[in-house]
C-alpha cells in the first residue's frame, strides 16, 4: 500500500518532470526561432554577426546561468531582493528533479538575453554584446526574475506573470530599448526623412516566426510545471488554447490594421503580430479564457503597429522590432492580466487591486531593466566602445568583425 | 563585331532565347537586374513606405559579328515584345576587339565555330 | 484503494491528453514545413505572398475552428450528417480535456485549409484566398470530417481513416484541385508547349519537407489519442514505424522512377515522394503491417509520379504538388487499407466489404470537396475576383498585393 | 491488488517508450540538421544533391534497418560480434514495445550514415553514394554498434558508450574519412596552396546546427530508453543538463581559439564548436558531472579547431568538418569517460582500467570502421565509380547528376 | 546617345537614384556587383585565411541622350560621393543604336516617352 | 582607355584575380551571370524537362589605361584556360571618358593612384 502509493507519486514526478524537459526543449528551440528572425529582417552583409550573436548569447548564458544565475534567481531569498548566490549549482533548491527546472529555467534566461541582439543589430560591436550578454543572464535577468518566480517582493504582492510577459520578454525588450537608444540608429536610417531598411530574406523571418509559435507551446505551457493529474493537464491544455489564439489573434490584427494604414496587408507586421500576441498572452496564459485569449492578442497587435510608429518617430532605431514586440506587447499582457484574469480580474468583477498590482510589477520591472541597462550599456561604451567603426557598419560587420561571409557565391 | 545590350521581362526570357536559337545565336550571356522605370509602386517595410520602381528584368549580353546584327536584333524586338508599358530596351555598342581564351582567337573567329559555319 | 484507482485513471488521462498536445504542437509546426514547401517550390517574387498565406490560413484556421468548426465537426450529430454548431465551444464535448482535443482538432483543420494554397500559388488574390480559407476551416472541412470522426454516417458503415488521408489530405487536394481548375494555370505555363516553372529553392523546399516528415510523428502516433496501457503505447509506436517506412518507400519509389523516365533522380520528385507516402500511410497507419505500409508507400510514389503527368496533361496547373501529393496520394492510401488492413482487408482474406466502405467514403468526400469547392470558387470568383491582373502576376504578387518584397538585397 | 501493480506497471512502460517515442521523432528531425549544415557549408551549386543524398540515406536507411539491421545489431549474439540476422524484423527482441525501439535505433542508424555524405560532399556520384548508404545501415554500422548495444564483446568488456560517441558518431566519422581520402579533395582545393571554398549559406548552416543541438535532446537523454521513476527522470534531467553545457563550452572554445588564431571569432568554427560539444559529450552524458561536461565541451573545442588544420595539412578534404566532429571529437568524448565518470574515472579516483577499456573501444570501432569503409569505397570506385567527372566536379553536381538546380531566379 | 555606368556604395544607391529623378532621369537598370579595389581585409572559413578586397557595390548603367550626358554625371557625382576611399566610378561608353522594344522606336526617341518632354 | 570585359569559369575566378593583381590590375568589380553556349544539359523540374545551356560564370568589367591593355588580356588569357570547351570570352570597349568619384579626377588620372605609379 505504501509502497505503491510512493510509487504512483514517483510516477506523478516522472511525468511532471519529462513535461518541463521536453518543454525545455522546445523553448531551447526558440533559439533558432529568435537567429531566424533577427537575421532574415536585417541585411545580408550582418548575417553572420546576428547568428554568431544568437549562438554566443545562448553559449553563454546556458554557462552563466549554471555558473551563478541560476541561485540569484532561486536561491534562498535575501530580503525580497535577491537569491542567496552559489556557485556551480552545487546546492539544492528543493524541486523534486532540480536538474530539470535548472535546464527549463536557463532556456528561459536565454530567451532573455537574445531579445536584445535583435533591437542592437546590425551595429554592435561584437565584444560589446558578448559582455551584455554576459551581465544579462548573469546577473539583473536573475535578478528581477527572483522577485517574481524565485519567491522575492513581487510575487509576495500576487503579481501574476504565469510564463514571463514581464520577467521574460519585458526585461529583454527593455534592456534592447535602453542599447538601441544608447547606440544611436543604423546610417542612414534617419537622414532626414525615415528610410525603410528592409530585412534581407522573409522567408527565413517567417520561418523563425513559425518556430518561435512552435516553441511558445513549451514556453507557456510548460510553465505550469506539471502535467500529470486532471487539474495539471487541463490546465495545460487550456493554455495551448489561449496561447495559440492569441496569436491567431495578434496575426489577424496586426494584417488588418497594417492593410488599413499603410493600403497593403504586410508579411513584416503580420509576423510582428504574431509575436506580439505570443508575448502578451504569456503573462496570463493560465488565467483568462479563450475569449480572453483573443482579446489580450488583439490588443497585442494594435500595440505592435503603433509601437513600432512610435519609435520610428522617436528616431530609436529597433531593426526588428524587439522593443516594440517584447517590451510593449509583454507590459501591456501583463496589464491585461489585471482586466481580464477570470478570478480577481477587474472585468470579472474582481476589483482594481490585482490591475494594480500588475501594473506596479510592470513599472518596477521596467524601471530595473532600463536603469541596469543604461548602467550597463554606458559602461561598456566608455570602456571596449559599443559600435563598430562607420566603414564596418557600411560594408557588413561580417568581413570585419568575424572575416566571413554569410552568403558565398563566387567559388 | 557589335555588342548587343538586351534588358525584357523576366517572363519573356524563355521566347527570347528560343528565338535568338532559331537565328543561329547560340551564346550570349544574361544576369538579373532591376529596372528602374516608370511603373512605380509604393512599397513599405514595418510601416515606412518606400517608392518602388523597380522590377526585376533580365539583362543579355550578346556579342555578334557585324552581320549578325539585324537579325539578331529583330529577333529580339519580335520575342520580348507585349505591348504594355516596360518591354525594355536595346543598345547596341561597339566591339574593339574580341577573344576566345580557350584557343586566343581573334575578331570574328572568336565568335564562331569553325567547320559549323562558313 | 478507491483513491489510488482514481489516481491511477487520472494519471493515465494525464499520459495520454499529454501526449495528445505534444502531438498538437508537432502538427502545428507542420505549418512552417508547408510554408517551406509551398514558398520553394514557387518563385521569389511570389515568396512573401504564399508565406502570408500560410500564416493567415492557420490563424484564420484556429480562430473559426474555435468559433465555431469544432462544433460542427464534433457536436451532437445530427442526422449523421453535421455536429449541432455551438458559439466559441462554450459547450462540453465529453472528452477527459476538452480542451486538449480543441488544440488537436485546430492544427488538423489548419493543415486542410493551408494545402490549397499551395495548389493556387503565384496567381491568387489575397483577399480571395483569405475568404476561402475562412469557409473552408469554418464549414467545409468540419461537415466532412463530421461524417467520420464526429459520428456522422461513414463512421457508421465502418470507414476507416485513422488520421486523415482522406478527411484531412484529400479534401484539402480536392479543394485545390476545383480552385486551380477555376483559376487556371500560370501564365505562360501552357503556351503551346508544358513549360517548367521551377521553384526558386530547393533547400528550404527540402527544408519544408523534412518538417512535414517530422510533423507526422505527431499527426499519426497523435491520432491514437492515448499513449498509456500497453495496447495504446504498442499501437502508437507501430503507427511510428508504419508511418517511417511508408515515407521512406514513397522516396524511393519516386526517385526510382523519375530516374527511369527522366533520365535523372529528381529531387523534386522524390520531395514530392516521400510526401504521397506520408498523406497515404494516414488512413492505415495503425491497421497495416509494416510491409504493408511499405507497400503503400510504392503506390504513392508511382501515383505522385503519374498523378503529375496527368494534371500537366490536363493543363491544371498546380505549383507545388499539392493536388497530387494530398489528392491523389490520400484516395489512394484511403482504399489500399481495404487491402492492407491486416484484420478485415481483401490481401488478408477479409473480404471485399471493407473495400467497398474504403471506396465509397473516398468517393462520397471528394463529392462533397469538390462541390463545395466548386460553390465557393465560382462565388468568390464572381464577387471580390480570384485572379490578380495580368501585370501582378508578372511582375510578383509580393510588391503589388503586400507592398514587400522577400528578398531585399540593394541597401 | 495484483491489478494495480500491473496498471502501475504498464503506465510505467507507457511513459518509457511514449519518451523513447518522442525522443526518437527528435533524432529523426536531426536530419534536417544535418541536411541543413551540409548544404550551407557548400556551394550552391551542388546543394541538390547534397540534399538528395540527405533524403535518400535517411530512406534507405530506415528501409534497410527494418530489413535486416537492426537485427544485426540486436539479434541474438553470436559470439560476442554480431546479432543473429532476420528478415524483416520479423522476431521478437525482448523489449516491452520491440516497434519503439526499432524506430529509435533506426533514427540513430541514419545520423551514423548521413555523416558520411557531409565528408564526401561535392564530389561524388550519386550511385556510388546510395550504395555505401545502403552498406552502412545494413552491415557497418550494426555489426560494430552490437558488440556496444547488442550484446558484443565490448559491452562484455564495460565499454561505456550511453549515447553513441563511438557507436553513432564516430563510425560515422571514420567511415566519411577514408571515403573522402580515397576520393580525394576537390577540384582546386590544394593546388599549391590550400584554399578555401567557403560554404554558400551559412545561415542554413547555422539553422542546421541549432536543429541538431534540439535533435540532441532526443539523442542523449532518450537514450535513457525510461522516463518512469525518480531515478530514469533525474537521470534524463542530469543528461540534458550535460549535454547542454557541453555545446555550450564547444562553442564558446572554438569562437575563443578561433578569434586567437585567426583574429577574428568565426561563425563557421564556432557552429562547428557547438557540434563538437554535442557529439563529445554524447558517450558520457549519463555518468560525468555538469563540470565534467564543461571540460568535455572545452576539449572538443579545442579538437574540432586542431583537427580541422590537421586534415587540412594531410589534404584530406573534409568539405563539412565531419570528420572532425563526428570521428575526432567522437573519439576524444569517448575516451574521456575514462578520466572524467564519476564513477570509475581516472579523476575520481576509479584508477586506469576505465580509461583502458575506453580507449580499446574506440580504437577497435575505429579499426573496424576504416578497414570496412576501406573495403566498401575501394570496392565501389572499382566497379560503379566512385567520383564525377570533371566537368560535373566544376559546373555542378546538381545539373548533371539530378537535372535540376536549388536555386532557380530567372523565371 | 551615351552609356554611363557607375559603380556605388550600396549604401548611397537611395541618395542617387533620387538625385537622378531630380534631374529627369527615371529609367535606368542597375544590379550588385562586387568591387575589387584596395580596401584588404582577411576573411578566413574554416580556418584558411583569404583575402577579400571584395565588397558589395551596386552598378548602374544608364542611356541617355547627348545632352542628358553632363547632368546625370554631376547628379551622381555629388550624391554618391563620401570623401572616403571606395566612392566608386563613373564610365561613358558611346552607344551606337537603341531601341525601344515596345514601340520599334529608334535613336533618341526611344530614350524619352513623347509628349511628356519637348 | 578601354573596357575589358571577360566572361570566365566560377572555379578560375581566384586564379584570374592573382594573375591580375600581378600585372598590376587591383581595381575591377565583377557579378554572376549566366552563359548560354553549346555545352547543353536538358533539366527536369517535377516532370517537364527543360533545356540548360546556361552555366553559371563570372564576368569581369576592367577599365583600363591603354598601355596596360595587354597586360591585362594576356594575363586573363593564360589565367583562365583550361583548354576545354567553355573558358569564355575576353571582349574590349573603348571608354570614352572615367570619372573618380570621390576625387573628381577624370580620364587615366582616374583609373591609377597619384603616388603609387609614375
Ligand atoms: N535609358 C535606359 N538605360 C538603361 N536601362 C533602361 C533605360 N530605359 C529603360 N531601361 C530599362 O528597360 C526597362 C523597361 O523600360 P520602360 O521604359 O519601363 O518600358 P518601355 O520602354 O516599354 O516604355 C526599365 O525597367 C529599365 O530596366
Ligand atoms: N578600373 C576599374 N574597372 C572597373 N571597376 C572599377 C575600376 N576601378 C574601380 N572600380 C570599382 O569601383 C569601386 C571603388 O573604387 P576604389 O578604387 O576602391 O575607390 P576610389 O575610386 O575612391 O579610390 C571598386 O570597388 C570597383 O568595384
Ligand atoms: N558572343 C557572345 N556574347 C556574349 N557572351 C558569350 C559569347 N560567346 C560566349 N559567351 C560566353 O562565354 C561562355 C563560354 O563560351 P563557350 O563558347 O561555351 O566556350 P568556348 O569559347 O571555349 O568555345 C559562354 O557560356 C557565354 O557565357
Amino acid at each position: 500500500m505504501e509502497d505503491i502509493t510512493t510509487k504512483i507519486t514517483d510516477i506523478s514526478v516522472s511525468i511532471d518532470m519529462l513535461w518541463v524537459l521536453i518543454a525545455a526543449a522546445m523553448v531551447m528551440f526558440m533559439q533558432p526561432g529568435f537567429a531566424m528572425v533577427e537575421a532574415g529582417f536585417t541585411r545580408a552583409k550582418n548575417t553572420a554577426n546576428i547568428l554568431m550573436k544568437n549562438f554566443l548569447d545562448f553559449s553563454v548564458g546556458s554557462l552563466m546561468f549554471w555558473v551563478v544565475g541560476f541561485s540569484i534567481m532561486f536561491g534562498t531569498d535575501l530580503g525580497g531582493f535577491i537569491g542567496m548566490p552559489d556557485l556551480f549549482f552545487s546546492g539544492s533548491y528543493g524541486n523534486d528533479v532540480d536538474y530539470a527546472i535548472l535546464i527549463f529555467q536557463t532556456v528561459f534566461a536565454a530567451t532573455a538575453a537574445t531579445i536584445v541582439s535583435g533591437a542592437v543589430a546590425e551595429r554592435t560591436e561584437f565584444k560589446a554584446y558578448i559582455l551584455a550578454s554576459f551581465f544579462i543572464t548573469a546577473v539583473i535577468y536573475p535578478v528581477s526574475g527572483h522577485w517574481v518566480w524565485g519567491g522575492g517582493w513581487l510575487s509576495e504582492l500576487g503579481f501574476h506573470d504565469f510564463a514571463g510577459s514581464t520577467v521574460v520578454h519585458s526585461v529583454g525588450g527593455w534592456l534592447g530599448l535602453v542599447g538601441t537608444a544608447i547606440i544611436g540608429p543604423r546610417l542612414g536610417k534617419y537622414n532626414g526623412k525615415r528610410k525603410a531598411i528592409p530585412g534581407h530574406s522573409l522567408t527565413i523571418g517567417a520561418l523563425g516566426v513559425f518556430i518561435l509559435w512552435f516553441g511558445w507551446f513549451g514556453f507557456n505551457p510548460g510553465s505550469q510545471l506539471a502535467a500529470s493529474g486532471l487539474d495539471n493537464i487541463s490546465a495545460v491544455a487550456s493554455i495551448f488554447v489561449t496561447t495559440n489564439l492569441s496569436a491567431s489573434a495578434g496575426t489577424v490584427t496586426a494584417m488588418i490594421i497594417s492593410w488599413i494604414r499603410y493600403k497593403r496587408p504586410s508579411l513584416g507586421l503580420s509576423l510582428n503580430g504574431a509575436l506580439a500576441g505570443l508575448v502578451a498572452i504569456t503573462a496570463g496564459c493560465d488565467v483568462v479564457s479563450p475569449g480572453g485569449a483573443v482579446i489580450i492578442g488583439i490588443v497585442a497587435g494594435i500595440t505592435l503597429i503603433f509601437g513600432v510608429e512610435m519609435l520610428d518617430t522617436l528616431k530609436i532605431d529597433d531593426p526588428v522590432g524587439a522593443v516594440t514586440v517584447h517590451g510593449f506587447s509583454g507590459a501591456v499582457g501583463t496589464i491585461l492580466v489585471g482586466l481580464l484574469a477570470t478570478e480577481g480580474g477587474l472585468f470579472y468583477g474582481g476589483g482594481a487591486s490585482m490591475l494594480g498590482v500588475q501594473t506596479l510589477g510592470v513599472v518596477a520591472i521596467a524601471a530595473w531593466a532600463l536603469s541596469m541597462g543604461f548602467i550597463l550599456f554606458r559602461a561598456i561604451k566608455s570602456t571596449v566602445g559599443l559600435r563598430v567603426p562607420r566603414r564596418v557598419e557600411e560594408e557588413g560587420l561580417d568581413v570585419y568583425e568575424h572575416g566571413e561571409t554569410a552568403y558565398n557565391n563566387f567559388s | 563585331m557589335k555588342k548587343i545590350e538586351a534588358i525584357i521581362r523576366k517572363t519573356k526570357f524563355d521566347d527570347v532565347k528560343e528565338a535568338l536559337g532559331n537565328v543561329g545565336i547560340d551564346f550570349f550571356s544574361y544576369w538579373e537586374v532591376r529596372g528602374v522605370g516608370r511603373s512605380r509602386e509604393e512599397r513599405a517595410f514595418r510601416g515606412i513606405v518606400y517608392d518602388t520602381s523597380s522590377i526585376e528584368r533580365i539583362k543579355l549580353s550578346i556579342v555578334v559579328r557585324d552581320k549578325n546584327l539585324k537579325n539578331t536584333i529583330n529577333a529580339i524586338m519580335e520575342s520580348a515584345r507585349t505591348g504594355a508599358i516596360g518591354d525594355g530596351k536595346i543598345f547596341v555598342v561597339d566591339i574593339e576587339e574580341s577573344y576566345r581564351i580557350r584557343t586566343g582567337e581573334t575578331g570574328n573567329e572568336s565568335l564562331y565555330i569553325k567547320g559549323e559555319e562558313e
